[in-house]
């Protein structure tokens, strides 16, 4: 247990600095890259969570996928690569205090409430089979309606995105 | 391990998220940290799955992966246009809900 | 006690069949707007139909007991279920909500207001009407607010799309403040939920509004209780619309094309009242005992000073809105008054009320239609340029001041009797200021209103207007103010035909509040 | 006894003539022929008052079984358990829930001829008009000598009114709507009258008020018009705070809205609630001075002169300004417990009355319209009329109704003759010597003034007489300064008279044209009315006087047929003795008003050649300058201090302050809601709703910051009350 503690305290700790070092940087693929960081990092939590296909799928879509497609927008909107601009608004004082209100009654009310429950380690492992039949089973409507979505998504974009 | 170190966690990542969403000012970034928030729920769900035993956390956790992948997509396309109309993807430059 | 046979139906029918024939528009092409309308209309009146006919199988005897109910499992999840029923105290709204719908697709009929667009405007107006309709026979506090919010937006895009100048200010302002007032609402939704308990102490998880109201809050500690009221008095007065929460109402109404402020007016300004009746009262009777005075001075505040924003008005529409303040104050002072008699007569001051504002509005519609000015100064003479339209204006003017024999004395005329004796547990020497003060607004009522009609009816008309011919009131015209103009005087002659209605439900939620007083 | 249960059909008949002429009026009848359905409608109306009366008197001579109420000692042991029976169950017939009322005859020490008997009023009743906290509320009628007397009095002169109108407004613009709204007001005005409960009062008398709103306001076209009917109702509103409140004090107090239930609860026990009766009774007083105009609120009356004449005649001067003396007769007891008439020797109704009458009268001096003379007249004599509650003489103040109905209505009747032949003006300084071309006028007009000023034996003189008498000799104590007060008025009274006379109809016309006397629609009423004017005095005729006929059997036929013995004996009220002296004083004090102003107009005319002659006389017509020093003394002093500073004085004050005060409160309600509008609405709450919204936006652009229209401005708001509302979601569970 202590190992799994460990592990949890160094990869939370990463991040959490990440994900703060993200909003805060000045440079915009810097702020991309520190998101990788971020869904790498929560991959591996999902490992300790034993979610196998969560993760995969984590790597696989999140850092595959979505950080191509990032990576491109900066491109294509193009933004300063290497240099640095303000990227932060004049009002970030008020974002600052709202986040941390909501930050603050969130965890507020996670201690009240689940203070000391302890994560069960004797449940029952899922592995992908099990996600797979339980996917196209008893949630095999909403799975075809994101397909639906993700289509939808897919010609939204072209639309959107086309020069003329 | 406590189930509160991943939710804490999670509300941590959520709040960051917040907080990137209200004070960026690059469209892109905004995008961004919508996808730390989506992240910071994930969590979350996988968490309360293995807490309870259920499948179902790690079900919904990849539906909002796909839902995110989708929402990146459209998103991005529609900065993409804006850059293009304005010139600019600085969200202080829009005021398109003003009355 | 569960309804058989058709009359499960019933209710469920009279809600959701407008929402069917806005799908139905749905798909139409804009094209056949002859058939798009009849569908609206078809839709809306055998809503009213089935309305009526629930009317006539209602059971007047046991008017204090829930009809027509049904009960299935809707979100498990949360032990929220779709309940719907109807008693005496819905009954009188439901059919005013079904009535006044199809009136208003029928005023609308040939002149869709800029920047036209029928279809939109008439599955807005059937998408409203299922929200209003619903929220009148909800009996789950998910329910009820779903329904409650489903309302917001056609309107937001009633005034939003349909308004005047300043439409955009208006509609987004109308939104805001209502949102706002639904987070607190439903706060206090969720409070009620997580907190009620039944008598042996043990905690309900519910969100039916019947068992809530049967346990009238017994197991929330007082301190509590008063905490949610606050929340539900939030919601539930913005939507009133109270003093000081008001100022959305003058530029919603100004703003809004005339079917939505009428709508607005006969509709939906009497769900937040509604809300403190069905909901907040019986919930929480510690509460609203604890809260009645301020309610009760904030009722008294609003009758003056919206009648002395009245009297500041120079523009027609936006002097009735205010009007709609001080109305609905005398409606508050009632309920505040914890007594059969002022929520009684609130009851029937939120019908009244409707009838006569809503009539008001179509006027200043029809007004502004054809002198393209709502400005009191530029018109005058209406009685001379359109005589019969200046007519009714006198007739609902007088309806509006509380003239005994029109409807809209028997929401004043109680409300004010009751704050003589308050109900138990409430300061009488303060209540009889009040009511002092209430018929000073009685005063000032009759002011505003009298000249407004000596500005704009009296007199020659100016000569802007002078020669030329203006339509008088046309058909269409005709046929959707009747039912107004009869229901003002019928219900002025013959109140009973609301109070014996309402009478069981609002004797049943006072003597719980007394109980509940005695007891504690 | 058909008639007087069945009493709702009489306002129901002009209420259907109302509906039918507004309607069809214009489409079906004929815009020149609606008179023909208002008139048979009130002929109708006339004939079933009449039956009803006629029934009610026999009720009265051979009263059915149930209707006597026996004497008993003590009612105190009902008085409790009273209370229940009329809050629980006011659809039951009256019959059976009667209490039975003592009859104090403590007040008889005046030994008054109170011989009548104690007869129950009829009221039949129709549950379920509303309902509340499980109790019904009935609708009904209840009709006793009062009741039917109001009925005749209002048939009566709304039928004349209704014919003489053929002719004053043919060819009116709004033919048609006039004459519905006579219907409406009349139907209105028979509501009232026999209102059952103390809201259907409060219907009725809103409804006149409408009607009365409406037909001054006829000629809207005109904002003079317009403004006296505004003020009309307006002032009458004000009352009705006084009104409504009054009433709520009195359903506070005996949980019953029944006007028998009330004051046979008060008869039973006299001195109970003293202070809720006190404050009823003077909220109360507030709506009769707004209704019956008096003193402060009386300023509307003569305004309301701004409608046509025949509705002058009809609802300011004999019917619905009548509605507040009616309201106090009604609610007798509630004034007599609540402002102790009994013992006091002044009161709060007594001294409005009074003073309203010596206000009123004098103002009529100053008037050079003659409607507006009028008007004054009518606010004195109601006055009079008050006065004469105040004090105790009830069967006094409701005779005076009765008699002044007819000649009041009869001089606003001749007025609008008057004025129909002098080319529709009513300034009586463009008349003058009609007296040779208007025969028929001035005769009624004369004989209606002679009734007015109280000359033997015209109907005035009698009741004027039993109200002065009445304050002389009071209840327990005489009235003393009422007495003044009546006095004085009574002097005034035939003097403006006099005067109206002299300018109308005598010396030289002054106007234009040619006068003409009026069609036969018009003077047939008016004769008619004066035939009333000189007999209406019978109906109460002291005793002694018909003794010598041995007629006596029939004196005092209006106290023993409407006075509502059943509440008054309870309450101990008491009748004086008819007195000789009284008559001949108050004869005396009409005769001298009438020959002083004949004297000085008559004079006035030879004093400017008496002045001429005057400064020849310097050198030795000491005698006649002596013998015109006296008249010029008199004029100029005596009657010229009165007269020109006080009466105009007393205009100033009504027309500067009183008045001022009115229309003062108005503009100030105005300008307050103005004021309050643009600093506190918009600039405090509106701003700041939108000064918080400009807080959030640090960016600080635009007023309306609230919808700056971007994005983040908006997440910043929901994230915002998002965790303020966890917040305190998180706190309160």
């Amino acid at each position: 247990m202590v190992a799994q503690n460990i592990f949890f305290g160094v990869i939370a700790a990463i991040v959490v600095v990440s994900a703060l070092r993200m909003v805060t940087t000045r440079n915009i693929v810097h702020a991309a890259l520190y998101l990788v960081a971020v869904l790498a990092g929560l991959g591996a939590l999902y490992i300790l969570l034993t979610a196998e296909f969560v993760a995969t799928t984590q790597v696989l879509v999140y850092i595959g996928a979505v950080m191509v497609l990032f990576l491109f927008g900066i491109m294509l909107t193009k933004a300063p690569l290497g240099g640095v601009m303000e990227m932060t608004g004049a009002q970030w004082p008020i974002a600052a205090v709202v986040s941390l209100l909501i930050g603050g009654v969130t965890v507020y009310s996670l201690m009240a409430r689940f203070g000391s429950d302890r994560l069960t380690s004797d449940g029952p492992i899922f592995r992908t089979a099990d996600v797979s039949d339980e996917v196209f089973s008893t949630y095999i409507v909403p799975f075809e309606a994101v397909s639906v979505l993700l289509l939808a998504a897919l010609i939204g974009a072209i639309v959107l995105a086309r020069k003329d | 391990m406590l189930l509160n170190q991943f939710l804490i966690l999670g509300a941590v990542l959520f709040a960051i998220g917040v907080y990137g969403v209200l004070a960026r000012r690059n469209g892109v970034m905004v995008l961004m940290s919508i996808e730390l928030m989506l992240n910071a729920v994930n969590i979350n769900l996988v968490a309360f799955g293995v807490q309870h035993g259920v499948v179902s956390g790690q079900v919904f956790a990849v539906f909002v992966i796909a839902v995110a992948a989708a929402e990146v997509g459209v998103g991005l396309a529609i900065v993409l246009l804006l850059y293009r109309n304005r010139r600019s993807i600085n969200v202080e430059d829009f005021d398109l809900m003003r009355g | 006690m569960e309804a058989t046979g058709f009359d499960t139906w019933v209710l469920s029918l009279a809600v959701f069949l407008p929402l069917v024939g806005a799908l139905v528009i749905m798909m139409i092409p804009k094209a056949y707007e002859a058939e798009l309308k009849l569908v609206a209309l078809g839709s809306s009146l055998v809503a009213l139909i089935v309305g009526v006919y629930s009317a006539f199988q209602f059971d007047y005897g046991a008017a204090g007991d829930l009809q027509f109910v049904v009960d299935k499992g809707w979100i498990d999840v949360i032990n929220s279920r779709y309940i719907v029923g109807l008693d005496g105290l819905s009954l009188p709204l439901l059919l005013l909500s079904l009535v006044v719908v199809p009136l208003c697709l029928i005023y609308s009929w040939n002149h869709v207001p800029e920047p036209g667009n029928t279809k939109a405007f008439f599955i807005l107006l059937l998408i409203l009407s299922t929200g209003m309709n619903g929220t009148f026979v909800a009996q789950d506090m998910i329910l009820f607010f779903v329904f409650f919010e489903v309302v917001l937006l056609p309107m937001y895009f009633l005034i939003g799309v349909w308004g005047g100048e300043e439409r955009r200010y208006a509609s987004l302002k109308f939104f805001l403040y209502t949102l706002f007032g639904s987070a607190l609402m439903i706060i206090s939704f969720l409070a009620l939920f997580f907190l009620s308990k039944d008598s042996s102490g043990e905690l309900l998880h519910t969100f039916d509004m019947r068992v809530l109201s049967d346990v009238a809050g017994v197991g929330i500690i007082k301190n509590t209780q008063v905490w949610i009221f606050a929340g539900l008095f939030m919601g539930f007065g913005i939507k009133v619309p109270m003093f000081p929460f008001h100022t959305w109402l003058p530029d919603a109404h100004t703003q809004a094309p005339t079917v939505g402020s009428v709508i607005l007016a006969a509709v939906l300004l009497k769900l937040g009242t509604y809300g403190f009746v069905r909901i907040a009262i019986p919930f929480l009777p510690e509460g609203a005992v604890s809260w009645a005075p301020w309610i009760g001075l904030l009722a008294v505040i609003g009758i003056i000073y919206g009648a002395l924003a009245c009297l500041a008005q120079t523009d027609m529409k936006r002097l009735i809105a205010f009007s709609s303040v001080a109305h609905m104050g005398f409606v508050m002072l009632g309920i505040a008054t914890l007594t059969d008699f002022g929520i009684n007569a609130a009851v029937f001051g939120m019908v009244a009320h409707g009838l006569i504002t809503g009539m008001l509005f179509f006027l200043a519609g029809s007004v502004k239609e054809r002198f393209h000015t709502l400005e009191i100064s530029r018109l005058g003479g209406l009685l001379k340029s359109v005589p019969r339209m200046g007519w009714i204006l006198g007739f609902a003017t007088m309806a509006s001041l509380g003239l005994p024999g029109l409807a809209g004395f028997w929401g004043e005329f109680p409300a004010i009797l009751s704050a003589y004796n308050p109900g138990a547990g409430l300061p009488e020497e303060t209540f009889r200021t009040y009511m002092v003060i209430a018929a000073v607004g009685t005063v000032l009522a009759a002011g505003y209103l009298l000249w407004l009609y000596q500005r704009t009816a009296f007199g020659e008309p100016p000569e802007e207007f002078a020669g030329h011919e203006i339509e008088d009131v046309n058909r269409l015209e005709w046929i959707a103010w009747t039912p107004f103009l009869v229901g003002i005087v019928l219900f002025g002659i013959w109140p009973n035909l609301i109070f014996n209605v309402t009478d069981d439900v609002v004797s049943g939620i006072t003597a719980s509040v007394e109980a509940i007083v005695a007891g504690g | 006894m058909w008639m007087l249960e069945n009493a709702f059909i009489i306002p129901l008949i002009p209420a259907i003539s109302f509906v039918v002429i507004l309607l069809f009026g214009k489409r079906f009848i004929g815009p020149d022929r609606v008179h023909v359905v208002g008139i048979t409608a009130l002929g109708l109306v006339w004939v079933l008052s009449a039956l009803a009366a006629f029934q009610w008197t026999q009720r009265v001579e051979h009263p059915p079984p149930d209707a006597v109420v026996q004497m008993a000692s003590h009612a105190d042991d009902h008085a409790d358990d009273h209370a229940d029976d009329h809050a629980d169950d006011h659809a039951d017939d009256h019959a059976d829930d009667h209490v039975v009322v003592s009859e104090n005859n403590s007040g008889d020490a005046h030994g008054g001829g109170h011989s009548s008997p104690l007869i129950r009023p009829v009221i039949s009743t129709f549950s379920q008009w509303w309902s509340n906290g499980g109790i019904e509320f009935s609708v009904g009628t209840l009709v006793d000598g009062l009741t039917v007397l109001l009925l005749i009095v209002v048939a009566s002169i709304s039928l004349l009114v209704h014919i003489y109108s053929t002719e004053y407004v043919k060819d009116d613009r709004r033919y048609v709507h006039y004459y519905a709204f006579l219907s409406l007001f009349t139907a209105a005005m028979l509501f009232f009258v026999m209102a059952q409960n103390i809201v259907q009062l409060i219907v009725g008398w809103e409804l006149v008020g409408v009607c009365s709103f409406v037909l001054i306001g006829h000629w809207w076209e005109e904002k003079p018009n317009t403004d006296a009917a505004l003020k009309a109702f307006l002032t009458n509103r004000v009352g009705d705070i006084g009104l409504l409140v009054g009433i709520i004090v009195l359903w506070g107090t005996f949980q019953t809205f029944d006007i028998d239930a009330i004051n046979t609860l008060i008869a039973a026990d006299p001195g109970a609630h003293h202070l809720a009766l006190l404050v009823a009774a003077c909220c109360l007083m507030a709506a009769v001075a707004s209704k019956s105009g008096q003193f402060p609120l009386h300023t509307w009356l003569p305004d309301a002169m701004a409608g046509p004449t025949p509705v002058s005649a009809l609802i300011h001067a004999a019917t619905m300004v009548v509605a507040g003396v009616y309201m106090i007769a009604r609610l007798y007891p509630v004034f007599y417990e609540g402002l102790s008439v009994g013992t006091s020797s002044i009161n709060l109704m007594a001294f409005i009355g009074g003073f309203t009458a010596l206000i009123g009268a004098a103002l009529a001096f100053a008037q050079w319209d003659i409607k507006k003379v009028l008007a004054y007249s009518t606010v004195s004599q109601l006055g009079y009329m008050v006065m004469a509650l105040g004090v105790g003489a009830w069967t006094a103040a409701i005779f005076h109704l009765f008699t002044h109905a007819f000649f009041k209505a009869c001089l606003f009747l001749g007025a609008g003759s008057v004025s129909h032949a002098a080319h529709h003006t009513f300034d009586m300084r463009k008349m003058g010597g009609l007296k040779k071309d208007m025969p028929h006028t001035y005769r009624t007009f004369v004989i209606s003034s002679l009734a007015l000023a109280g000359i033997f034996p015209f109907a005035g003189f009698w009741s004027k007489d039993e109200i002065l008498l009445g304050s002389l000799v009071g209840q327990k104590n005489s009235y003393p300064l009422m007495l003044i007060f009546g006095c004085v008025v009574a002097v005034m009274t035939a003097a403006y008279m006099t005067r109206v006379i002299w300018y109308t109809f005598h010396g030289e016309f002054r106007g234009e044209g040619h006068p003409h006397e009026s069609p036969k629609m018009m003077t047939t009423p008016l004769w008619i009315l004066a035939g009333m004017a000189v007999i209406a005095g019978v109906f109460n005729l002291p005793g002694p006087v018909l003794e010598p006929f041995g007629l006596e059997g029939l004196a005092h036929r209006i106290q023993t047929y409407v006075e509502p013995s059943v509440y008054l004996s309870g309450l101990g009220l008491s009748h004086p003795d008819p007195s000789l002296t009284m008559a001949l004083v108050g004869l005396a004090l009409a005769v001298s008003g009438i020959v002083v102003t004949y004297l000085y107009y008559w004079r006035r005319v030879g004093l400017h050649g008496m002045t001429e002659r005057n400064r020849y006389a310097k050198n030795g017509y000491t005698f006649l300058e002596n013998k015109y020093y006296l008249d010029h003394l008199y004029n100029d002093v005596i009657v010229e201090t009165v007269k020109r500073p006080i009466a105009n004085w007393a205009n100033r004050v009504n027309q500067n302050v009183l008045d001022r005060v009115v229309d003062r409160a108005g503009e100030t309600a105005r300008d307050t809601g103005r004021w309050i509008y643009k600093w506190i609405d918009q600039g405090a709450i509106d701003g700041s709703v939108n000064a918080a919204a400009r807080g959030a936006d640090s960016s600080g652009e635009g007023l309306r910051a609230i919808q700056s229209g971007k994005i983040q401005n908006y997440g910043q708001l929901l994230f915002g009350s998002a965790a303020v509302l966890a917040i305190v979601f998180v706190i309160v569970v």
